[in-house]
């Protein structure tokens, strides 16, 4: 099913009160689609509640710093934060725990010397590399093929998101050795650079040379979709290339519906807003939650992408 | 009506201490536009419980001064080469440098990672000034260049990671609290601004650094070295930039090669509130510091009052936009003109005295 | 001592080659230099290569054509580029249900109305073009994520895809791309306000003193300049189908190092829109060959900000000394 | 270091040459200046005076010969090295820095001033040097930006004058003052011969040099070619030895006033602060010169009518139609024409080639619906460098490279033969152009006045205006004081100009 395991939101919130509660957001700004549905969800969310949200998001790691401290300054019930540099943010994670402020880290996972010092609500990156490899391998396989050359355009390298996403894909794609990646490139989460990147390794590889490409969200295949085009490629079907993508938005769903974007997974921001904004409420009504929980991430392909267009439409 | 009074002698007061610290005339911007804009904000951060509902506390003090430290030394490195006429794009390479430094060769002593980060620093900015010196080649496309390719080489260290640093006891010290509002970073910070002014304002450095940035070809005809000079500026601009990014990477405990374009901007906009201006012979430390402080406490403002994210962008364009309109002389013009064709019509009425 | 008796001297005799010839040779010896490395790298040498070079340079080579204009008539440089890439964008997608040609009309509009304000207050306020462009590009961001809340941008409507196409296997946006360099290169030399650009851009004071449109002038540039950003814009939104507050990326600063590798003088006056196009693709050539030949993301950043030094050092030298 | 002996030479050139990219500016120069001496510069524009006071201080490494100050023979690397021996300097072109306070420009590069500031003692020594020089106004805390371009200048020879130097360099120091001020600073500068310091004095306004000099050198064409005492030498001698023939003075055809139909009419011209209240009726055909000081608003005038003071209110007609005042645009459009005192920096494009300069002003006619027509805008520079007497070779040449008296015949030439311009105005037509290229852009304005045109100059040079005005007005203090016509006596232009408080 297309909803996450966890348990239902829709109960947990709207009965209970808990105005006069401060929480502070320590998240991704407004500036980014998927922090924007993000922030929207969970302050929708916590609305009847009553409880007080501080706003703090911001894209800037070195801002997201300033303001998490600001907000152990602050002494709210609960800072909920979202991590932009995951070493950087170690240090005043520690300094909440000495001002004995509990803080919420939901996505992305902490540093791990402060992994134990959190509470968390993550997406489940290893397994969302895990999919876009069965994705590749099953397309693959639907065409045929015994072999099959793949290249890989990954978001910015330094993030922990992007490392436990290649580990995932790696594991899996380990289980089918005739496929191998002959290129792996950095694209830092920008749309732009993967055009021109794939426009380039398409070229290296020439039209045999790639025949399955992953790019790590939704907003990176799609570049990777036009310039395959535009180098005369064919994009799925019988012998197209076949790409994939890791996490959805609503541009992956058409595309997965006119049947140019293999598959891709969940991670949407909603689902993630609604788990987390639920763990506030348990946590801040003593319902003493598990201290890390894992949304349940799905896998998107043609054969279910109805299910998913709407929870993955807002981004 | 005593509250009002006092509120006068006080206004009165602080304008009268501050228009010492920062110069002697106030007609004059580099003076004016640091102590107004610093005035607004702090005006505006004392105000801020009413939006927030909180007092203000001393660590809300002290958030802003580490926003300061952030910032400050990135501005000093620019401002300077702004007054001298120049501008370093290249500073936020050398931050990005000096962090990746510090970060990577100061694991068992962190001195050593200053000073490699430092060393560094110097070296580009010598390298820098010495090719815009002796070429007289504008510094923009120059540091732009630099920028790109220090840029570059801290991808390369680092293999495009970000790198942690693990000797948590430099993060706790230079970040620890001293006397509730102050760090080791921000005191080194405003000790940096403070010696800048002392030197510049009590030596010849001062003035030949105005020189240089007002009128470089009658600056080297009077007999100032300029040459030398402009490569003493660059290898300054570089080296304080390359400091503040090792404090910061020390801070943060790790360093990210690409801090983005964002410090930089924030340091102009710093130096344009502190009354220096991109053409360069106008400003002084003191005011570089009241503009950076201003850069500090707005942001600090819009933490504390939890104002959205992009309000902050929207302040910045609105500040800018003063800037511009004070400092375009198009603008004056154009108020001239209107006044001439307002009084145009008068003045054709004949037999007025010839008085000019 | 150089005697003027003993001209046929080896150095005396260098200098007094003529700086075209100078200069002609200098691009030789480094079109060399990147050449050799180039033709020697495997698969460098393929139409599918050149055609991804190509398609690469299209973006950032039709936003930096327009800077060159806005670098020869003076006002140096607009860091307001991406923001504003990135608005047309979200104009483009967001209008894309009243048809293609009104999207594309509304997104030009968008455009050259916002940079040919910002052009207005430099040309006739004589405002410093870098504060006003730092203004306006927070303006811009600001405003774009305050309207937006962040969120993308998605197409009404699928009209856009044609922008896509790639007639004779290339992309309509190189096509676009040496248009408008044409364009932009004849309207520089052959037409009343392109001489009028070099010559504001030579000397402001004396363009205003002999009563030259400096004003219209600038505005002017700017104008074709936002038109350039706007239509990079709008390959930007097909190609992505979709777009957020970050669409514009690194535009800024990858088409000044364009204009510049194109041997343009910031400090206006001199340039041409045809060197612009070869800066693109030169910066793209690099990168493609340090790619090709597996070298990391930080490798190619930093040969493109040496490449963009030894340009600028380069022209600036032979170009004579400096201005102040 | 070494004293000379009393009365020897403190300064010895030998053999002085130096060329710029293979271009000799300078040959074969040898002179000598005794302590306590004042030794005149002459020669027309481009013989190598300022190429001479570059190599002098330091600006420039001769490529041959030697310099000896005070017996030693001096390798002059830089400004710094030539203060260290003794050199000061004012520049051909006004070097103090505007961002500055006076004081600071007095203190800006002098070798004598401590590293750490003692505001107190530099205050009052400034304080000193600029009454010495008649300046009691200026205040030494004031910004330079707020004093005229007189008296910047006069500044920057009282930093000159004030820093013990032995040896003084005045490159065209007088340029841009008026007579007054001009004694002034001779008076100085004698002041400070007085002491025992040589003084190298370089000047086009020979009366001057005859004047105050002891010993005359001249060049032609990088070589000395005479050296004198200026005791019973003439101008009209001075002038034979630097050209090497008697300059040829244009006679003064007063044409025939045209239809005053054809008249440039200003009525109450003010900028604040500058003029007030200007009225002048300006017919076709005859030149009209502004006779006025630095400061009388003469060159006011002109700037407003081009549309260069946003301040101006008042009316102008030219031809019964309206100027447009407050936008050079306009003014442009309305047919005024404006030849700026400053070249450089207000006047031509000098990256440029002189053929881009001939026809800037007159693109769109040149033109069809804003397209250019090379062969039009070919055949027009043509014309124009014939009609102005630039060599035709060097029209494709960067009007950077030329000398200043062409550079100036471009500016002038750029306004002629243009059905747009009806009125041509022209600040200081022949600032720092030599005899030979003044008696040509003299004819050119005469011959412009001849075609119909009105044409008015501003001038602070009494022989300028009495060779070249029809009708003279002089002015003062931003007003008008008379206006002269037919003969008339220099004596009673300088008392207009001046006040009458001097005696000319
Ligand atoms: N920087 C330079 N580069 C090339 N040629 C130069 C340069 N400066 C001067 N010249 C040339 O050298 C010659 C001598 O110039 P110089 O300035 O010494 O003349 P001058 O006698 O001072 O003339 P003026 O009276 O106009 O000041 C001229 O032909 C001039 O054009
Ligand atoms: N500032 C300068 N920069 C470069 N070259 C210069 C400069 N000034 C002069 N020159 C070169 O030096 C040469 C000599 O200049 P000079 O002014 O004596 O000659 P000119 O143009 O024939 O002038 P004139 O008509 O006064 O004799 C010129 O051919 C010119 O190209
Ligand atoms: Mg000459
Ligand atoms: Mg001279």
């Amino acid at each position: 099913g297309g909803r996450p395991a966890a348990p239902s939101p829709s109960g947990g919130t709207s009965g209970t009160s808990l105005s006069g509660r401060t929480i502070a957001l320590v998240g991704y700004g407004n500036g980014n689609p998927w922090g924007a549905y993000f922030n929207k969800v969970f302050t929708e969310r916590l609305a009847p509640t009553g409880v007080k949200i501080g706003d703090m998001t911001t894209m800037d790691p070195g801002t997201q710093v300033q303001k998490f401290n600001q907000a152990v300054a602050q002494k709210p019930d609960l800072i909920v934060v979202s991590i932009l540099d995951t070493t950087a943010m170690a240090v005043p994670i520690k300094k909440a725990g000495a001002a004995g402020v509990p803080v919420l880290v939901f996505d992305g996972p902490p540093d791990p010397s402060v992994a134990d010092a959190v509470m968390s609500v993550l997406s489940d990156n290893e397994k969302l590399g895990e999919y876009a490899a069965q994705n590749i391998i099953e397309g693959l396989k639907a065409q045929g093929r015994d072999s099959g050359d793949i290249i890989v355009l990954t978001g910015t390298k330094s993030m922990l998101v992007t490392q436990h996403r290649m580990k995932g894909f790696n594991k899996v794609l380990a289980t089918a050795p005739q496929y191998k990646v002959v290129d792996e490139q950095d694209a830092n989460w920008d749309p732009q650079l993967s055009g021109t990147i794939a426009q380039q390794l398409l070229a290296k590889h020439g039209k045999d040379g790639v025949q399955a490409a992953y790019g790590m969200a939704d907003y990176m295949a799609l570049p990777i979709i036009q310039a395959a085009k535009q180098a005369g490629f064919t994009i799925g079907g019988k012998d197209g290339l076949i790409v994939t993508s890791s996490n959805c938005f609503k541009a992956g769903i058409d595309s997965i519906k006119a049947g140019e974007l293999y598959g891709t997974a969940t991670e949407d921001p909603g689902t993630i807003a609604e788990q987390t904004a639920d763990y506030v409420v348990r946590y801040l009504t003593g319902k003493n939650p598990p201290r890390s929980e894992t949304v349940q991430e799905e896998r998107v392909t043609a054969a279910n992408v109805g299910e998913f267009a709407e929870q993955c439409s807002h981004a | 009506m005593t509250g009002q009074m006092t509120g006068q002698m006080i206004g009165r007061m602080t304008r009268r201490v501050i228009g010492r610290m920062i110069g002697r005339s106030w007609g004059r911007p580099e003076h004016a536009m640091p102590a107004i804009s610093l005035l607004l904000v702090l005006a505006a951060f004392a105000c801020s419980p009413l939006l927030s509902g909180r007092p203000l506390e001393a660590f809300d003090v002290y958030n802003a001064s580490q926003g300061f430290a952030q910032l400050g030394l990135l501005a000093l490195a620019i401002g300077i080469t702004m007054i001298a006429g120049e501008f370093d794009l290249s500073v936020a390479g050398t931050y990005a440098l000096g962090g990746m430094l510090a970060v990577q060769t100061g694991a068992h002593s962190p001195v050593m990672g200053v000073l490699a980060a430092v060393a560094a620093g110097a070296a580009v900015g010598a390298v820098q000034g010495g090719l815009i010196a002796r070429l007289r080649v504008p510094s923009l496309p120059v540091t732009l260049a630099t920028y790109i390719a220090l840029l570059g080489l801290t991808y390369t260290m680092s293999g495009g990671l970000s790198v942690t640093y693990a000797n948590a006891d430099a993060t706790l010290w230079v970040d620890q609290q001293i006397a509730g509002v102050l760090s080791p970073r921000s005191l080194l910070t405003l000790v940096a601004f403070l010696l800048a002014a002392v030197v510049l304002g009590g030596t010849k450095l001062g003035r030949e650094l105005r020189a240089i940035g007002g009128d470089r070809r009658a600056s080297r005809v009077a007999g100032v070295g300029v040459d030398r000079r402009i490569v003493g500026i660059f290898t300054l601009s570089g080296t304080l930039a390359a400091l503040g990014g090792a404090l910061l990477g020390y801070s943060y405990a790790s360093a990210n090669p690409d801090p983005g374009l964002q410090p930089l901007i924030l340091a102009i906009v710093a130096a344009l509130l502190g009354g220096v201006s991109l053409a360069g012979g106008r400003g002084a430390p003191l005011g570089l510091l009241a503009g950076t402080l201003s850069v500090a406490l707005l942001a600090q403002i819009v933490a504390v009052t939890a104002l959205p994210d992009f309000s902050t962008q929207l302040l910045y364009a609105a500040l800018l936009a003063v800037i511009v309109a004070v400092e375009s002389p198009g603008l004056r013009q154009a108020i001239e003109r209107l006044r001439a064709r307002r009084t145009g019509s008068t003045a054709m009425t004949p037999s007025q005295g010839g008085r000019p | 001592m150089t005697a003027e008796t003993g001209a046929v001297a080896a150095d005396g005799s260098a200098r007094r080659w003529p700086p075209r010839v100078v200069t002609a040779g200098l691009a030789v010896i480094l079109l060399a230099l990147l050449l050799i490395p180039a033709v020697t790298t495997p698969r460098f040498l393929t139409l599918d290569n050149a055609r991804a070079i190509l398609a690469s340079a299209a973006f950032v080579g039709i936003t930096s054509v327009g800077a060159t204009m806005v670098m020869i008539a003076g006002s140096g440089v607009s860091l307001a580029t991406s923001q504003i890439a990135t608005v047309v964008a979200m104009f483009f997608l967001g209008t894309q249900h009243l048809g293609l040609g009104a999207a594309l009309l509304i997104a030009l509009a968008a455009g050259v109305a916002l940079n040919a304000f910002q052009g207005a207050v430099i040309g006739y306020w004589k405002a410093d073009p870098i504060v006003l462009t730092i203004a306006g590009g927070f303006a811009i961001g600001g405003a774009a994520t305050w309207f937006s809340g962040g969120t993308t941008v998605y197409p009404g409507a699928r009209g856009f895809e044609v922008l896509n196409a790639t007639p004779l296997g290339l992309p309509l946006a190189v096509y676009v791309l040496l248009a408008v360099t044409v364009v932009v290169e004849w309207t520089l030399r052959r037409t009343t306000a392109g001489r009028q650009m070099y010559l504001v851009g030579e000397n402001r004071a004396a363009a205003r003193a002999a009563g030259l449109p400096v004003g219209r002038v600038t505005v002017l540039a700017w104008a074709v300049s936002g038109a350039c950003v706007a239509l990079t814009g709008v390959f930007l939104a097909s190609f992505t189908t979709s777009a957020t507050v970050t669409l514009g990326g690194t535009l800024t600063l990858d088409a000044i190092a364009a204009v510049l590798v194109g041997g343009t003088a910031i400090s206006g006056g001199h340039g041409s829109a045809v060197r612009t196009l070869g800066g693109a693709v030169l910066i793209s050539v690099i990168s493609d060959v340090l790619l090709l030949r597996g070298y990391s993301t930080g490798v190619q950043i930093l040969v493109k900000g040496v490449l963009v030094l030894t340009v600028v050092l380069v022209v600036h030298v032979r170009s004579g000394r400096g201005r102040r | 270091m070494s004293q000379p002996e009393r009365g020897g030479p403190l300064l010895r050139v030998e053999g002085l040459a130096h060329a710029f990219n293979g271009v000799p500016a300078v040959q074969q120069v040898s002179f000598t200046v005794g302590a306590g001496q004042i030794h005149g510069l002459c020669g027309h524009n481009g013989a190598g005076k300022s190429t001479v006071v570059k190599m002098l201080s330091g600006q420039l490494a001769p490529d041959r010969g030697r310099i000896v100050i005070g017996g030693e023979t001096v390798e002059l690397r830089g400004r710094q090295a030539a203060q260290r021996a003794g050199v000061a300097l004012v520049d051909q072109e006004l070097s103090v820095v505007p961002a500055l306070t006076v004081l600071d420009n007095m203190l800006l590069g002098d070798l004598g001033v401590p590293f750490v500031n003692r505001r107190r003692a530099a205050a009052a020594r400034c304080r000193r040097i600029l009454d010495d020089l008649g300046l009691e106004r200026i205040d030494p805390d004031q910004p330079l930006s707020a004093l005229g371009i007189g008296e910047r200048q006069l500044v920057e020879i009282a930093k000159a004058l004030g820093q013990n130097a032995r040896l003084v360099i005045l490159d065209e120091p007088t340029a841009t003052f008026s007579d007054a001020e001009s004694r002034h600073v001779f008076a100085a500068i004698r002041r400070v011969a007085a002491t025992g310091c040589s003084v190298v004095f370089v000047s086009h306004r020979l009366a001057e040099v005859l004047d105050l000099c002891d010993v005359v050198t001249v060049l032609r064409d990088g070589r000395d070619v005479a050296t004198g005492p200026a005791a019973g030498l003439t101008v009209d001698e001075l002038i034979t030895r630097m050209l090497g023939e008697t300059s040829h003075r244009p006679s003064a055809a007063r044409g025939p006033a045209q239809d005053p139909a054809h008249a440039l009419r200003i009525e109450n011209l003010r900028v604040p602060g500058r003029l007030g209240g200007f009225t002048l009726t300006a017919p076709a055909g005859r030149v009209h010169a502004l006779a006025g000081q630095l400061g009388s608003g003469a060159s006011d005038v002109l700037r407003a009518l081009a549309g260069l003071h946003p301040g101006a209110t008042g009316t102008a007609e030219l031809r019964g139609r309206p100027v447009p005042l407050r936008d050079p645009v306009r003014a442009a459009r309305g047919g005024v024409a404006f030849v700026s005192g400053d070249r450089k920096s207000e006047g031509l494009f000098l990256g440029k080639p002189s053929a881009w300069n001939l026809v800037a002003t007159r693109l769109p006619a040149l033109g069809r619906a804003g397209v250019l027509r090379p062969g039009h805008e070919r055949r027009a520079a043509r014309a124009l460098a014939e009609r102005s007497g630039l060599p035709g070779e060097r029209l494709d040449d960067p009007v950077g490279t030329l000398s200043g008296g062409n550079q100036q015949k471009v500016f002038v030439g750029r306004c002629l033969e243009n059905a747009d311009v009806l009125a041509l105005l022209l600040d200081e037509p022949t600032r720092g152009v030599d005899v030979g290229g003044r008696a040509a852009i003299h004819r050119l304005l005469r011959q412009a006045a001849d075609s119909g045109l009105v044409v008015i100059f501003a001038s602070t040079e009494l022989e300028e205006l009495l060779e070249l005005g029809d009708v003279i007005v002089t002015m003062r203090d931003g007003r008008m004081v008379g206006r002269h016509e037919g003969d008339v006596d220099g004596a009673l232009l300088m008392r207009d100009m001046t006040g009458g408080a001097e005696h000319a």
